[in-house]
């Protein structure tokens, strides 16, 4: 099949599902929605391999034009290339399993078909974004991603307590992230104004043939563009979102929120790798705040007793860190780890909702512990996610994460000093997160206990998928000292297939080096594997309630705070501005204004009628005065005029 | 000529009618008379008439002939109501209203001073008569007092003016007066002075600020009939003996008396139309409303070469008309505007011809009064643009007054009664109604 | 026009006077409240237009002002006719000649 | 010709209508205006208008492609709103209907009329019906209210009367070619007052900043119908006139004079207009204040005078239709149901009408503007262009998007999610879905291809660019 073709179905197949699922879904039995639903997402899946099998070069794929001005052309058009196809790859295979995933999580939930056309409707935008050939068509997929995410989090508005905090969280979201829309908006509208054009590849020619670009142009395009980025991908300061995106259904986190769409920031920070490496200030900029968002979120996710929040500020965590590599240059290496992310993370998202499910809606881990023996297959492989998460050798996240500490290493050791702070953190809270919930005994009481009951095989068959490929991810790109031949494997796939990127050449440690560093990080995970089980294991004590905890203990508990000052600082000052504007300025001002003028001339009408006295001989005086008027100007005209 | 011969011949008639009580065939006769000297002032030159050598010495226009004869057989039918019912005065009235037209008639478009001011006087002396026609009303007797003074007090004015012109020049012949004027005497304080005090009592006439005082007190004081009968066809012949005169012997001394103009319409249209927005009573709510559209009409005199008048004075007739119409079928007797509230219901016809009579008023197209004011503005602008800009400031006010004049009578009753308009009032409303519509083929 | 006739050079003093009697005429109007005062007032004025008139027509020494004149006392005698029947009119409702009675017309 | 002079003939024998077939009537005359203009636009050609001469002095019609965009926006809307309100009390009163179809002609003949005194003819024709509809089937409590809204209408129109004659005078022309042809520049400032007339006409209706407080009063008034009308189509008048007419025809010193100070107008009317919205209570005073911002928004953009932006505007124009369209229609089923539109008293509606929920969530976001709606391509362009003129002019404008996800998704959320206080709500009758349908399909095509419009109204749109 004509690659083309085949990039159509990809995109066609989502839409298909939506549409059916969107229109009969009411009528249709539940195991067709879902079956339908998932079918379509894997097939997709599936034609995404035979792309990526026959894959060389760059291929666009005009299909219509969207507007055609002699100044500016724009067309709806897609990109296959290694970068678009390998997040095809991500979004397809890890979407169709967590379709699986939801068609035995939302068996119960009356609004069955409607989350599923919804997922359908994000895959086809989520698809739509990274597959665009120009910034436009990307924009398109970067607002339908929005859309959907405000869809699907707010997707339980009508639950009895939860309903409006539900909806209130979508809103949070969709507002953040249009902010950064705003951002990549102006990012495009400068690009439009310094090249004529969004095609990636005709910008990136004109950067190779070193285009001039006005004074600091560079720097603002990238800047906004990276702006853009910290909506979605929840970086500082727009990162707030994302812990309250929880409130949707845990599938959603797990394909929304944790593998597919806040990585969408680093897709493009990627995708216009070119810009980003003449601007070396902005990549800076990038690596500063990511730096400063892994911190603080590992910190952040130290307390946090709900077992979604927990994985939130992990994945806040993570991305950070991607972002650090994409400071420093070394895309694929972000690349990777956002694929080994996307594994163990939506791993543990989708186990954490084997969890919540078999608790019956119960989040908090102070409910829970022991439940190993109750739910074995969750256990197990949720095992594995912490593992590979926390960096214990040969497992997926341990390359990725190495690769990077081995970046910041290179470039700047106190960089690396941090990232390796911020590595233990998450290390010990995702292990404390592991114990808590698995080990120990059940703090649910009985009641709940009877009712624990392992999933059915529709969730767990993705646990069991997502698992393996966590284990074994970071086969694709092995550090270059194992098996010389393979190694690297992913740069080289990356670097060739792309723009810009074959450009950038990713730092490489010498053998001892590199060496030294996986034993230590190796070691960190360990040890912290090691305390945790020693602290909630063996000792048992579990998590403190909120009012027993110390200082930094709450500050972590309490996220630092960041919402409230943001309350304090932005929302509250902007509705009392509205209110002013509104009631004062508006209505007291101008409206009232108004009226006072016309009242004030009418009025004069009281004035008026006074001088109809209803005297004859008043009458006739003013006419006497106004025929002297006449004369008196009169000669005064003749006087001024002669 | 022959129409004003035709006019006096059938007030006669009505008059003797009149005296045996038979107020309808008096009106038949008025009306007949009306129709006739309308159809002769049309078919005029088209067939010898043989009083053809004196049609010269009044030269009114068969047009403003033809509109005044209308103009009256309207007010007349709108107004008859009253004295169907008590035929007391029918006689005297009709026949006074016609007797008044042929001095209007007479003066509307003089060629000689001396024709124009017994024209004048005819017009003024019946209306002095038919505002205190009502003998048992004191209020009535008030007004033809104020109206009397007040009108031979400014006829006194515009007289002495007349002696100073013929001082000047030596002539009443308007053509006379030109060419000599034109030689370099209008510059002499006599005429221009002259001048002033025709233009005093020119105010007078029409009404304008400030020498509209007897306006309000004698509207209200006559009865519906009467006040439509002054209200349009005073101001008319008022309006075009302004015009002519103006436009024939001071056309070279323009600049010293337009900005008097100018004072005259801001002043006319402000007080009128502030003054009109507080009136409790319709009559001195149309009076103002008169005044102000008086200062409209002078916009006719910024441009006297060709000042078109015709348009908008005729639009303003037909607006006014119909309204004091249905303030006859609202209440006969009283003239309080809470009589309006809610009358557009009591009948279709009423509340079409009212809500026309009042958008045209306020000149919202496509409605005639829009086309008057457009014509009068269309000649203005490049002469007075600051003039002009004034008005309309003003006439948002005046639409202001019509509107709530308007939204009075809109206003739903509770329970709705229907009132049955007589077969006069029906005709009356019906022509203004289409007539104000029908000023669309000017487009 | 013809050269001044026969009075030429007092021709300032007529006009004077019926300058003077306009005045008059107008003053008192303005001032007096007894209605039969304030008609004869307006027939001075009319009386003082009279006297200008004659007084230009003799200095034209054309008879165009003295028919005119003739026309102004008739319309005098009509109005004063008109005028009195309405003073009396209006004394019948109101039992009072003064002027300023006259005022329940007014806003 | 009976393209333009349907209406007027409908709305003429609407008043011998029996009043049960009244709204039966008002459906027929719209669609079938509708289906005319629908069909002779399959014959019509951009490059060559439709002249329409009716023998007249001062009127004279000429269709161009423009003109016909905007007269089958009209006919739609239109037709839309007796559709929508198929189920109201409103429709079987045949003053409504009548002075509806009077409302169409007049708005007919404003946007295919070739001579300028026919475009203030018209453009106050309209005034008469609309002040009655309000007057009757309004609830304002003071007249006062009402009176401000004809206050401001009529001041602007009557600047407008006077920069009419004036232009008429300084060119001795009267059709729009000769008009165009005319060189104003050499009046010098005259040239500028005369503009600056037509420019306060305009702001009031569209409405620009210090003149729009009729807007939130009249909206929130009126009957629901009525403020469709006003909002979707008759606002429009001003933009089309600022498009069709004074920004050509006034090209040079007078455009290069008002430029600015109309731009900044419209940045202040968006983030104003915006922040307000945030905080109204009552749904259709919100939505009011979203169209100031909206609009501003289309006006600020006008006045570049860039062909390009022009023919987006033209795509903004369209889309604020539906949108306003749409959002009022919402609203007025809330008020209708309900009987109060504030937002103190609604909540949890999704629960009790799905299909409204559903529908009303479509056109949130069309309003929005997400991707695949005209809203989108609209904004992009606008902004891009209000961009490109000044960066910092782009950067406010853009402050519309983040404002306006704010107070739109609140107007959403807060009748239809949040606490349940509404037990009943009869859900959406057919006509309203259709009503809700129509416009979504026609967002989300213009969305995907707004080329087809674009091109359609480019010719007419080719003006001298800066």
């Amino acid at each position: 099949m004509a690659k083309d073709l085949t990039l159509l179905f990809i995109l066609a197949l989502p839409l298909i599902g939506f549409a059916i699922n969107g229109v009969f879904g009411k009528k249709l039995p539940k195991a067709f929605v879902g079956g339908l639903a998932t079918g379509v997402v894997f097939i997709a899946f599936l034609l995404a391999t035979t792309l990526f099998s026959g894959l060389h070069g760059t291929q666009i794929v005009k299909l219509f034009n969207i507007i055609d001005f002699d100044g500016l052309r724009i067309n709806a058009s897609f990109q296959i290339d290694a970068l678009s196809i390998w997040m095809t790859l991500i979004i397809t295979g890890i979407g169709s399993l967590i379709h699986l995933f939801s068609m035995g999580y939302m068996s119960h939930d009356e609004g069955y078909h409607k989350f599923f056309t919804y997922l359908n409707l994000f895959i086809f935008s989520m698809l739509i974004l990274v597959l665009g050939s120009n910034y436009f068509v990307l924009f398109f997929g970067w607002e339908g991603v929005g859309m959907c995410s405000y869809l699907l989090i707010s997707f339980h508005y009508n639950d009895a307590q939860k309903g409006e905090a539900n909806s209130l969280a979508g809103r949070k979201a969709f507002i953040m992230n249009r902010i950064g829309d705003v951002g990549l908006l102006l990012a495009l509208f400068m690009l439009i104004g310094q090249f004529q054009t969004l095609e990636f590849l005709r910008i990136g020619k004109a950067l190779q043939d070193n285009a001039v670009l006005q004074g600091s142009a560079l720097f603002f395009i990238t800047l906004c563009l990276f702006i853009a980025a910290t909506g979605k991908s929840a970086q500082i300061p727009l990162f707030t979102w994302l812990p309250d995106a929880m409130a949707g259904p845990t599938p959603v986190s797990a394909l929304i929120h944790a593998a597919t769409m806040v990585t969408a920031g680093i897709y493009l920070t990627v995708r216009s790798n070119f810009l980003f490496e003449l601007a070396p200030a902005t990549k800076d900029i990038i690596m500063y705040i990511g730096l400063a968002t892994t911190l603080l979120a590992a910190f952040m996710a130290l307390r946090q007793n709900d077992i979604k929040k927990v994985l939130a500020y992990s994945t806040v965590s993570q991305l950070g860190l991607m972002f650090v590599a994409l400071g420093f240059g070394a895309y694929s290496v972000a690349l990777f780890h956002v694929t080994t992310h996307a594994f163990f993370k939506a791993l543990l998202f989708l186990g954490s909702g084997s969890v919540i499910h078999g608790m019956h809606e119960e989040q908090d881990i102070r409910q829970m512990g022991g439940l190993a023996k109750l739910m074995p297959i969750t256990h197990f492989t949720f095992l594995i996610g912490t593992m590979a998460i926390a960096g214990i050798p040969f497992l997926s996240g341990f390359f990725s994460k190495d690769e990077i500490m081995a970046q910041a290493l290179h470039h700047n050791p106190t960089i690396y000093v941090v990232l390796v702070l911020a590595v233990t953190m998450t290390a010990v809270y995702m292990f404390r997160l592991y114990f808590l919930t698995f080990h120990g005994t059940f703090r649910g009481g009985d009641t709940l206990k009877s009712k624990v009951h392992e999933s059915g095989t529709s969730m767990t068959l993705p646990l069991i998928v997502l698992a393996v490929l966590s284990v074994f991810g970071g086969l694709l790109n092995l550090p270059g000292l194992f098996f010389k031949n393979a190694a690297h494997w992913f740069d080289h796939y990356l670097s060739h297939g792309t723009m810009g990127l074959d450009q950038v050449h990713n730092a490489h440690l010498p053998f001892t080096t590199s060496m030294a560093l996986m034993i230590f990080a190796s070691t960190i995970a360990i040890g912290a594997f090691a305390w945790a089980y020693l602290t909630y294991s063996k000792k048992g004590n579990i998590a403190k309630a909120d009012e027993a905890q110390n200082g930094w203990e709450r500050l972590s508990a309490q996220k630092l705070y960041v919402d409230e000052i943001y309350n304090s600082i932005f929302v509250k000052p902007l509705l009392a501005l509205s209110d002013f504007a509104g009631k004062v300025i508006d209505i007291q001002m101008l409206r009232n204004g108004v009226y006072a003028l016309a009242d004030g001339v009418l009025n004069t009408a009281n004035l008026s009628r006074k001088w109809q006295t209803g005297f004859l001989s008043n009458y006739l005086f003013w006419m006497v005065f106004g025929l002297i008027t006449f004369v008196a100007y009169y000669i005064l005209k003749l006087s001024v005029w002669h | 000529m022959d129409s004003i011969v035709i006019l006096f011949i059938s007030g006669l008639l009505g008059l003797f009618v009149g005296m045996r009580r038979q107020p309808l065939s008096a009106l038949v006769i008025s009306s007949l008379g009306l129709t006739g000297a309308a159809l002769a002032a049309y078919f005029r030159g088209q067939y010898t008439s043989p009083l053809a050598a004196y049609t010269a010495y009044i030269p009114t226009q068969s047009a403003v002939v033809i509109l005044l004869c209308i103009v009256t057989l309207l007010a007349i039918w709108g107004g008859y109501q009253r004295y169907r019912q008590e035929n007391e005065h029918t006689g005297d009235y009709l026949s006074l209203v016609l007797f008044s037209l042929c001095g209007a008639i007479m003066m509307a478009q003089p060629n000689d001073l001396m024709l124009f001011f017994i024209g004048l006087e005819i017009l003024s002396i019946p209306i002095y008569v038919l505002v205190g026609i009502e003998k048992g009303s004191a209020l009535s007797a008030e007004a033809a007092v104020k109206y009397f003074f007040t009108g031979s007090f400014a006829s006194a004015i515009l007289l002495f003016g007349i002696a100073l012109l013929y001082g000047a020049t030596g002539s009443f012949q308007l053509v006379e007066i030109q060419s000599n004027l034109a030689i370099g005497i209008w510059q002499s304080p006599m005429a221009m002075i002259g001048s002033l005090f025709l233009l005093a009592g020119f105010a007078f006439k029409i009404g304008a600020v400030p020498f509209h005082f007897w306006g309000p007190d004698v509207y209200q004081g006559a009865s519906n009939a009467v006040l439509m009968y002054m209200s349009t066809v005073v101001k008319i012949t008022g309006i075009y003996a302004i015009v002519n005169v103006f436009g024939q012997i001071f056309r070279d001394s323009y600049f010293y008396w337009i900005d008097l103009i100018s004072l005259l319409i801001v002043l006319s249209m402000f007080y009128g139309y502030i003054t009109a927005w507080k009136q409790t009573s319709f009559k001195r709510l149309i009076a103002y409303s008169s005044i102000a559209n008086a200062g409209l009409m002078l916009f006719a005199l910024a441009d006297i070469h060709n000042s078109n008048i015709f348009l908008f004075v005729a639009a303003y007739a037909f607006a006014t008309i119909p309204l004091v119409t249905i303030n006859e079928f609202a209440d006969q007797n009283s003239d309080d505007l809470s009589n309006w509230e809610g009358i557009a219901w009591k009948n279709p016809l009423v509340g079409a011809a009212l809500v026309l009579a009042l958008f045209s008023l306020a000149g919202i197209p496509p409605l005639a009064g829009f086309f008057g004011k457009f014509s009068l503005l269309w000649s203005a602008v490049p002469h007075i643009p600051y003039t002009a800009v004034l008005a309309l400031i003003a006439s948002v006010i005046g639409a202001f007054v019509y509107l709530r004049l308007l939204m009075l009578a809109l206003k739903k009753p509770e329970v709705q009664v229907k009132k049955a308009l007589s077969a006069e009032q029906t005709i009356v409303l019906l022509l203004t109604t289409i007539s104000s519509i029908t000023a669309l083929y000017l487009i | 026009m013809q050269a001044a006739s026969s009075i030429g050079t007092s021709l300032d003093f007529y006009l004077f006077v019926s300058f003077a009697l306009f005045t008059i005429g107008a003053i008192g109007a303005m001032t007096r409240k007894n209605m039969i005062v304030l008609l004869m007032c307006i027939e001075l004025m009319l009386n003082a237009v009279n006297l200008m008139l004659v007084t230009f027509s003799t200095y034209y020494g054309n008879g165009d002002a003295q028919i005119f004149v003739f026309f102004t006392m008739v319309v005098a005698a009509a109005e004063a006719t008109v005028g009195l029947s309405i003073i009396i009119m209006a004394y019948r409702n109101l039992k009072s000649i003064d002027i300023d009675m006259y005022n329940q017309l007014k806003n | 010709m009976a393209l333009i002079l349907l209406p007027l003939i409908f709305s003429l024998i609407a008043w011998w209508i029996p009043s049960n077939f009244t709204r039966i009537f008002g459906l027929i005359s719209t669609i079938s205006t509708l289906t005319l203009s629908a069909v002779t636009v399959c014959y019509f050609k951009s490059n060559e208008p439709i002249l329409i001469d009716l023998g007249l002095r001062f009127v004279r019609f000429s269709i161009d492609s423009l003109g016909f965009t905007m007269m089958l926006l009209t006919n739609a809307v239109f037709f839309l709103v007796f559709l929508s309100n198929f189920k109201r009390e409103l429709v079987h009163d045949i003053r409504f209907t009548a002075l509806a179809l009077l409302m169409q002609f007049g708005l007919l003949g404003i946007f295919t009329t070739n001579t300028i005194l026919g475009f203030y003819l018209f453009w106050e024709l309209t005034l008469l019906p609309i002040f009655l509809i309000l007057y009757w089937f309004g609830n304002f409590e003071k007249p006062r209210a009402i009176l401000q809204f004809f206050l401001y209408t009529l001041l602007g129109s009557l600047a407008m009367l006077l920069a009419v004659i004036g232009l008429m005078h300084a060119t001795n022309q009267q059709t729009y070619e000769g008009l165009l042809s005319a060189d104003l520049n050499a009046l010098g400032n005259t040239s500028t007052l005369l503009m600056g007339g037509f420019l306060l006409a305009f702001a009031v209706k569209i409405p620009l900043f210090p003149f729009h407080t009729w807007q939130a009063e009249t909206y929130t008034k009126a009957p629901v119908a009525g403020t469709m009308l006003l909002s979707a189509i008759m606002l429009k008048m001003a933009l089309f006139g600022l498009l069709k007419w004074v920004l050509p025809i006034f090209n040079g010193i007078a455009t290069d004079f008002w430029r600015w100070p109309v731009i900044v107008l419209g940045l202040i009317g968006i983030i104003y207009g915006a922040i307000i919205a945030i905080r109204q209570n009552n749904l259709k005073t919100l939505f009011a204040y979203a169209s100031l911002s909206h609009l501003g928004l289309i006006a600020a953009a006008l006045m570049l005078q860039n062909g390009e932006t022009n023919q987006i505007a033209v795509v903004q124009i369209v889309n604020h239709s539906i949108v306003s369209i749409g959002l009022f229609l919402a609203a007025g089923i809330i008020e209708h149901r309900i009987g109060t539109a504030e937002l103190t008293g609604l909540g949890g509606i999704a629960k009790v009408a799905p299909r409204f929920a559903f529908w009303f969530g479509v056109l949130t976001f069309v309003s929005l503007s997400v991707p695949f709606t005209a809203g989108f391509i609209g904004e992009f362009f606008l902004i891009k262009d209000l961009f490109a003129a000044h960066n910092l002019t782009g950067i406010l404008a853009s402050a519309t998007l983040i404002l306006g996800a704010v107070y739109m998704l609140k107007a959403y959320q807060a009748p239809m999610f949040g606490p349940t206080k509404v037990t009943s709500f009869e859900d959406l009758h057919w006509s309203e879905i259709t009503v809700f349908a129509i416009l979504s399909i026609a967002a989300i095509y213009l969305g995907l291809s707004p080329q087809c419009l674009t091109d359609f109204v480019a010719h007419s749109l080719s003006q001298p660019t800066l």
